[in-house]
């Protein structure tokens, strides 16, 4: 059998679910980072195989750095990579985890059930106050902390990246968030 | 024509002329001029009619805060004049007006007030009929009742709400708080201060005080960034744990403070004598606003009365306004001059000490003050500036849980805070002086700081300097009346005495019996006067009375802003593009959004009908997604299920699939679905959309007390579910590329396989709720539409076809399968489904078990079961219609549908338990009461040996 | 013009009426004595002595009276529940409603004005319709609208919305009303008062004297009351007043919130509410917009408000009415309510023989307070329970028979 | 907006959450006659004074306990499921 000859389609792309929702873009930007690779892994014995690996895991909603993956700790033992630089190391993860005996933790499927998507631009911070009651100025909210919370009123994991704020939602919601996103750009604008 | 050259008029830009009407007549005003200044500038001071008597009304405080200045603005009923900016092109008329402002036919309400004593709608407006009231007398009041008119096609505004957070919120930007605020700031907090003006300075900004006080305050605060200062916002309520709504124009700003300072400041209050509210009697404050802020002159000719030094100060400021001013009447005792005495004197002002003003009278109409009695004889003036005191605003501390307190010696009212993140400062705390108000902000703002850690001293609290009492005003009832307590509700002195005497002698009984303190100035201006009053009245001090309980918001506030905008959520399944290329009829099923029929409107039956058709004698295919999916991994996994649903689970073996019914602790049918046990510890399980977020949350809990060692995952959005179902079904999935065996023998019934389809990885599940053969096929979600499309493809030489919902559940009424919260209520056990077959009896645990154990020796008194309609009947029942025995409802239709399989219709019901045999026949009251017969049948009215599903 | 207006013009004085006499000393012992001077209390208190001739009763009130849920709530009137035991007892209520200004010659402004029930999912259609059917079967004036119909009924709502709140259709009672609260409770506190019940504001019970299964004396702020029978009314206190006597009722109190705006002109006729926006609106007599919704969403003995319940019934109410943005709201405010597991109150007997049940009053108190008044003080005045009681009685709760009213009391109270 | 803190998450608005109710005395369902199972299962906790119960903080769908008074709305202080167990 081929396998693998399946094309993925994401909300945003041509023929997905929120095809023809426009994204934001200008002081308030909003892109799409669903497709990027990421793994998660949760239940017991998730944290001890990754630790076994020699992936430094970081403490509860704190994000940590291995080879290039981003390593958020969202549970003791739920813990999700993400690779948007980093492919082929998470694929050698993945690739290992999946030939490798129990325990070694369950998919928590992640990639499939959160979209991930990135706000950035001039007026980010009046958008991600309009979006959510937390206090995410910098000297609150750091580099590597991770907020499980509510952003656009539906329940989010937010982080800082480079560009902006990284936001994981129910990938099923994706329209939805991005109809919220740019109401609040144009408050915001 | 009223208004002064620069200096005055802090607020106007004099070089932007901005043109409006008011009651259909133009007007012109200066940017930065509110309703009310430019109007006044016009010499227009009647801005209202009053509630009930339709008297003239106008300015009173200049704050925006009682109803004599609310106006009619085109899309905002009960605007306040005094606050409203003037637009160009902007259409103000006046409110509760019958007829026009200025010809209002109700002013004859004025005449007949002795008619309405206080309370009277409760002791008449019920006859001659019993239906009276609400036939005549009531649309008659309705029709007089209320100020504005809501415009019902006003075009939708944009609000918008974001998230404010700060070391300290300082209420206020007054001396006290500028103080407060500066302190707090340059000890390095992050502090913001809001005030509700477009300016801060509060008094600073309108009083008779030097300027260096205010411009040293402004650059203090221009030097420190991490203060932030926001004006013109509305500080509108306290809630718990510092919770406070910052109103800024549209945007409601939802802040959390970890220290609050309410630097609130006082509310001048107005004297109570005969016509205190004609238009032209103001409050000090309002006049030195009208200078200072607008440049208008309030008046020509003016009387002062004076109980305290801003009295002096108003005085001296009408002076420089260039009004004349006949006298300033001082109702305190002669005693020590001071300095503003003597100023006033040197400019050759008569004071008279030891006088009150006793009544006004108007000019015809009562249109505007025309003279004062003072001492038993009168003076001609136009204005009369009160300004005998104030009380503390209480309504922010209040909500923050301060206590109102009356200090007999000083006459004064008090408040007091617990010791928290809540601090008073400047006048609210009761501070007189500018002076003392600032150190008192410096002292609120180390408490403030000491609480957040910061290494600061604690100030003692200010002790303000004079402790001589406070001049309180006596209030007699005037006998001709018109003496008005409450300016909003036009309430006089003998209401609250003639409430009283029938009985309502508690503050609250009071309020509620006069409706004093419940117009729009919720009583900033009365609750005192009222106190007063109540006391002498009932023979208690005023400290036993009190003041009524202080609620949010502090001032009116729009729904508009406090709803904000807010996006309606709706939740897609990977393959929403597909149905809407293949014309679905979309339709929400809670958030979702499900394919209804494929299709157009107009011929919406007849594709209902082919899918159904295309299932029963081809393969359809159905878009299953929205169905919950819950992964359940670990050691304990069956356990767990074990404990959770009435069927067995641990025992069950790796590849079957089992249904699964869910009770709560009442023993109820909550939820059900098939459990798939994919691996020894791991169970693939559905639920009912619209019951999978409660049930996953509960499994959550379960195993929060259980502590069992399983992980659950809800893989709703992660996974989407295709069912191909038909008897031509195992022949479109042979077709496809794939590595699962299909067939009969190798895939049977009640199963479940692993593999990939059309190089999807996919879990298959023989099961379905059409009594066809069925797959359903799940897969990562990025993957369904490629599937989907494969499956489409494929079928489509065995006439595979799409179907929707509707479809759906025919096919499943068909075969009798029960929706559950439709075929099932809050009460309903496994028994009376008859689903006795699903509740394992060997178990020793799952919730609901001890329950319907219980039930069942309670005795079952209902069942469901089938119903059938012969074809052609006339009236057939709809969903809930009742099953009557003897002619008392024992059940209900809970589901109902004509079957073209059939040919005829079909319903599940309940029925009494003892009619639940097939063959019985029970009568069901249709929707227009006829009571037809129906026979009892099976549940799986089609196929009832079930073969189809297991070809 | 009515003629009693008349009177009052031409009278010299203000023509007193004394509604509610001055408190008077407590005496040593009452036949009966009703905890709780609210509505129901006040009600119960009139109904004994005007039509049981017993006149030897004491209403015990520690606040103000009526100032508990009676002054809280938001006077829904209605009886469009799904049980028949439900309906049949409510639909008395709103029968006594109908003549009750005349029983109290006092104004109460029942306004019949009907209700509007608004459902926007299926389900919800499904539910009114078994509303509507049991309805109609118990003889109450209950129907189901389709769009259309709910556009006649209420021409200014919003009809515009697709998708998940899209209006499908809605519950048409034209029994349902309002009426003025503070005046059922004042009216009832006159009449009983006329005819020597004695009404003790500011008199708080602090315990009871049990003496095997009787109740003896209750214990106030005020000193020690003998007592034949005695009722517990005290609403958001019923949990705690009847633990007083040893008798804990399956009762949770959670906070239920409200909110006016300021007088408009009138605008909307009827009552509307939603149950999937949790939202209910009504204009009162004064011009006010009464605002309210569910209860709070965890336990609490308070009247707190809260921003976020103002801000939910905002969006809610800006969403049935888009216009209202520009519409200022005035005040918020709470009440604590009793609620039972199946939303049905607890009337009659308790575990003391002379002790008596009318709590569980939840959210739904202030429509009942004439019949349950009129219904309790028979149960008093005879010593049994009648049968339009029976269904409600605290056994119920060990033997299974619930009454679940939950479907029809979520949105409207 | 009152605050909740959550043991994992930290202080929150508490519309973050959601309450699952009391802690429940348990019975043993098998040594329980009818009448006092059915009370069991309508009884409720609802005495003024410190309530222990269950919260939900549902984006990280995280279950603990908060001590919490029924009349003020303290709260006293919340706690991971493992301290129950531990205490029992």
């Amino acid at each position: 059998m081929a396998a693998g000859v399946a094309t993925r389609i994401y909300p945003f792309m041509p023929g997905g679910a929120a095809d023809g929702t426009r994204l934001v873009s200008g002081a308030v930007a909003l892109s799409d980072l669903t497709d990027k690779p990421r793994f998660g892994l949760k239940g017991g014995g998730s944290a001890a195989w990754l630790a076994a690996q020699g992936i430094p895991l970081p403490p509860v909603n704190r994000i940590g750095e291995h080879r290039g993956m981003r390593i958020l700790r969202l549970g003791n033992e739920d813990i999700l990579l993400l690779a948007e630089d980093a492919a082929e190391t998470l694929a050698d993860v993945k690739a290992i985890w999946q030939a490798a005996p129990a325990p070694k933790g369950y998919s928590s499927w992640r990639e499939e059930g959160w979209a991930w998507m990135r706000l950035s631009g001039p007026r980010l911070a009046e958008a991600m106050c309009s979006l959510c009651a937390l206090d995410l100025r910098p000297q609150k909210f750091g580099t590597d902390d991770i907020a499980q919370t509510r952003v656009g009123h539906i329940e989010a994991v937010t982080f800082r990246s480079p560009a902006g704020f990284d936001i994981l939602f129910d990938i099923t919601a994706s329209a939805y968030f991005a109809r919220a996103v740019a109401a609040v750009a144009g408050h915001a604008a | 024509m009223n208004r002064l050259p620069a200096p005055f008029g802090s607020r106007i830009d004099r070089s932007r002329r901005i043109r409006f009407t008011f009651e259909g007549k133009p007007f012109e005003g200066h940017e930065g001029d509110s309703i009310a200044s430019a109007l006044a500038a016009s010499g227009q001071w009647v801005l209202s009619r009053s509630f009930k008597y339709h008297r003239p009304r106008g300015i009173l405080s200049m704050t925006g805060a009682d109803a004599n200045a609310l106006v009619q603005l085109p899309f905002e009923p009960n605007a306040a004049a005094e606050r409203t900016p003037i637009s160009d092109g902007l259409r103000v008329s006046a409110q509760n007006v019958n007829g026009s402002l200025e010809r209002d036919r109700d002013a004859i309400m004025d005449m007949f007030g002795r008619f309405l004593p206080v309370g009277f709608y409760y002791r008449t407006f019920m006859g001659p009929r019993r239906d009276s009231w609400l036939k005549f007398w009531e649309p008659m009041i309705r029709r007089k009742a209320g100020l504005g008119v809501v415009d019902t096609k006003a075009p939708a505004r944009h609000f918008d709400k974001t998230h404010l957070h700060c070391d300290v919120l300082v209420v206020g930007a007054g001396p006290a708080g500028l103080s407060a605020a500066i302190t707090a700031a340059e000890a390095g907090a992050d502090v913001v201060l809001c005030e509700e003006n477009p300016e801060i300075g509060g008094a600073l900004s309108y009083g008779r005080y030097d300027p260096a006080v205010l411009s040293g305050l402004s650059s203090r605060l221009a030097a420190l960034p991490n203060l932030k200062v926001l004006t013109a916002t509305v500080c509108n309520g306290w809630y718990e744990d510092n919770w406070l709504p910052l109103i800024q124009g549209n945007r409601l700003h939802r802040t959390r403070a970890r220290e609050v300072i309410l630097a609130t400041g006082a509310i001048e209050q107005p004297a109570v004598f005969r016509n205190n509210d004609l238009p032209g009697i103001m409050l000090g404050g309002a006049a030195q606003r009208l200078i200072r802020h607008y440049g208008v002159r309030p008046g020509d000719s003016a009387v002062v009365l004076a109980a305290h030094d801003d009295g002096y100060r108003t005085a001296l400021d009408l002076l420089d306004a260039g009004l004349s001013v006949v006298e300033l009447v001082d109702p305190r005792p002669a005693g020590e001059a001071g300095p503003l005495e003597a100023e006033l004197r040197d400019n050759g002002i008569a004071i008279r000490k030891g006088a009150t003003v006793e009544a006004a009278e108007g000019t015809p109409g009562n249109r505007h003050l025309a003279r004062v009695r003072v001492g038993g004889s009168w003076i001609a003036c136009d204005l009369l500036a009160v300004s005998i005191g104030s009380a503390p605003a209480w309504q922010l501390p209040c909500q923050a849980g301060g206590k109102v307190g009356y200090d007999a010696a000083t006459q004064t009212m008090t408040i007091t805070l617990p010791q928290g993140p809540v601090h008073l400062a400047g006048a609210v705390a009761g501070t007189d002086e500018i002076k003392d108000a600032i150190a008192d902000g410096q002292r609120a703002a180390t408490a403030a700081l000491s609480r957040l850690g910061h290494a600061v001293a604690v100030e003692r609290p200010v002790t303000p300097k004079t402790i001589r009492p406070r001049y309180v005003q006596s209030i007699v009832a005037d006998p001709k009346g018109r003496d008005f307590v409450d300016f909003d509700e036009d309430l006089q002195v003998k209401d609250l005495q003639n409430a009283t005497k029938d009985g309502y002698r508690e503050i609250e009984l009071v309020k509620r019996f006069t409706t004093i303190g419940m117009g729009p100035s919720q009583g900033r201006h009365s609750a005192l006067a009222t106190a007063r009053i109540v006391a002498e009245a009932t023979g208690r001090t005023i400290g036993e009375i009190g003041i009524t309980t202080a609620r949010p918001p502090v001032g009116p506030e729009t729904l508009g802003v406090l709803a904000g905008h807010h996006e309606v959520l709706e939740r897609r399944t990977a393959l929403h593009a597909r149905h809407l290329a293949l014309n679905a009829a979309m339709k929400p099923v809670g958030a979702w959004w499900r394919p209804y029929y494929y299709g157009d409107a107009s011929s919406a039956e007849e594709a209902v009908r082919e899918e159904i058709l295309a299932v029963r004698e081809g393969v359809g295919l159905l878009d299953v997604s929205t169905l919950g999916k819950l992964e359940i991994r670990g050691p304990d996994a069956g356990e767990f299920l074990d404990r959770l649903y009435t069927m067995a689970h641990a025992s069950q073996p790796v590849g079957r699939v089992r249904y699964c019914l869910m009770l709560n602790e009442m023993g109820s049918v909550v939820d059900d679905g098939v459990a798939y046990r994919m691996a020894q510890d791991q169970f693939y399980v559905t639920a009912t959309t619209g019951a999978v977020a409660r049930v996953y949350a509960d499994m959550l809990f379960w195993n929060a007390e259980w502590r069992l060692k399983v992980d659950v995952l809800n893989l709703t959005g992660a996974f989407s579910g295709l069912n191909v179902t038909g008897p031509k079904a195992r022949q479109v999935l042979e077709a496809l590329e794939c590595d699962i065996d299909f067939s009969r023998d190798a895939f049977p019934y009640l199963s479940g396989r692993d593999g990939t389809v059309a190089g999807v990885p996919v879990r298959v599940m023989r099961i379905g709720f059409t009594g066809e053969l069925s797959y359903e096929l799940h897969c990562p979600s990025s993957l369904a539409p490629a599937l989907w499309d494969a499956v489409m493809a494929t079928g489509k030489p065995h006439g595979l076809r799409p179907y929707g919902l509707e479809a759906s559940r025919i096919l499943r009424l068909e075969k009798g399968h029960i929706l559950i919260g439709q075929d099932t209520d809050a009460i309903t056990t496994p028994d009376e489904l008859g689903f006795g077959w699903a509740v394992s009896k060997k178990k020793p645990f799952f919730v609901g078990k001890r329950s319907i154990e219980m039930r069942a020796r309670l005795g079952q008194t209902r069942t469901l079961v089938g119903l059938q309609f012969p074809a052609g009947a006339r009236n057939i029942p709809g969903e809930s219609c009742l099953v009557l025995r003897n002619g008392a409802p024992v059940g209900q239709i809970t589901s109902v549908g004509y079957s073209p399989s059939l040919g005829h219709h079909i319903a599940l019901a309940y029925v009494h338990v003892d009619d639940q045999a097939e063959g019985s026949s029970v009568t069901v009251k249709c929707r227009n009461g006829e009571l037809v017969e129906a026979p009892v049948v099976a549940h799986a009215f089609f196929d009832p040996t079930n073969a189809r599903q297991e070809i | 013009m009515p003629l009693r207006l008349l009177k009052y013009g031409l009278s010299r004085d203000y023509p007193v009426s004394g509604d509610i006499p001055a408190t008077p000393e407590l005496k040593p012992a009452y036949d009966v004595v009703i905890i709780g001077g609210g509505g129901h209390g006040l009600s119960c208190a009139h109904h004994l002595a005007k039509y049981h001739g017993i006149k030897s009763v004491a209403v015990l009130e520690k606040g103000y009276l009526a100032g508990g849920n009676t002054a809280r709530n938001t006077t829904t009137i209605r009886s469009n529940y799904i049980t028949p035991e439900g309906i049949a007892f409510y639909k008395e209520g709103v029968e006594l409603f109908e003549r009750l200004s005349q029983e109290l010659d006092f104004n109460v402004m029942f306004s019949q004005r009907g209700q509007l029930t608004l459902a926007h999912t299926e389900a919800t259609v499904r539910s009114f319709h078994m509303r509507a059917e049991m309805g109609r079967h118990m003889g109450t004036r209950t129907e189901v609208v389709d769009q259309k119909g709910v556009e006649e009924l209420c021409p200014l709502l919003n009809m515009d919305y697709g998708g998940p709140l899209e209006i499908l259709g809605g519950l048409w009672h034209a029994d349902g009303g309002t009426a003025r609260h503070d005046a059922v409770a004042w009216g009832y506190a006159a009449q009983a008062s006329r005819r020597g019940v004695e009404i003790h504001q500011r008199t708080e019970v602090q315990g009871f004297e049990v003496a095997g299964d009787r109740v003896r004396a209750v214990k106030t702020n005020r000193g020690r009351v003998a007592c034949g029978q005695v009722l517990i009314a005290t609403g958001g206190m019923n949990y705690d007043v009847a633990l007083m006597a040893g008798v804990e009722l399956p009762i949770r109190c959670y906070p239920l919130q409200a909110m006016v705006t300021q007088p408009l002109k009138p605008w909307l006729h009827t009552l509307v509410s939603s149950v999937s926006l949790h939202t209910y609106l009504v204009q009162s007599s004064r011009g006010e917009v009464v605002i309210g919704g569910g209860s709070d969403p965890y336990q609490l003995y308070s009247t707190r408000s809260t921003l976020d319940m103002k801000e939910h019934l905002a969006e809610g109410a800006v969403h049935l009415f888009p216009f209202l943005q520009g519409v200022q709201l005035l005040r918020q405010w709470a009440g604590i309510t009793d609620m039972t597991p199946d939303y049905s109150p607890i009337m009659g007997a308790s575990p003391l023989a002379n002790l008596w049940l009318d709590c569980g009053w939840g959210t739904w108190g202030f429509k009942a307070t004439p019949v349950a008044g009129k219904r309790m003080a028979q149960t008093i005045a005879e010593g049994r329970v009648p049968d339009i009681l029976k269904p409600f009685a605290l056994e119920r709760f060990e033997t299974f028979r619930l009454l679940n009213e939950m479907g029809a009391t979520a949105a409207s109270h | 907006m009152k605050l909740l803190t959550c043991p994992m998450n930290g202080p929150r608005n508490i519309d973050e959450f959601q309450s699952f109710g009391p802690v429940r005395a348990k019975l043993d369902p098998n040594a329980t006659a009818d009448r006092d199972w059915s009370r069991h299962l309508f009884r409720a906790e609802n005495r003024k004074g410190i309530l222990v119960e269950w919260w939900r903080h549902v984006p990280s769908n995280y279950f603990f306990l908060a001590e919490r008074d029924l009349v003020t709305n303290e709260i006293i202080r919340t706690f991971d499921a493992s301290q129950l167990r531990d205490r029992a």
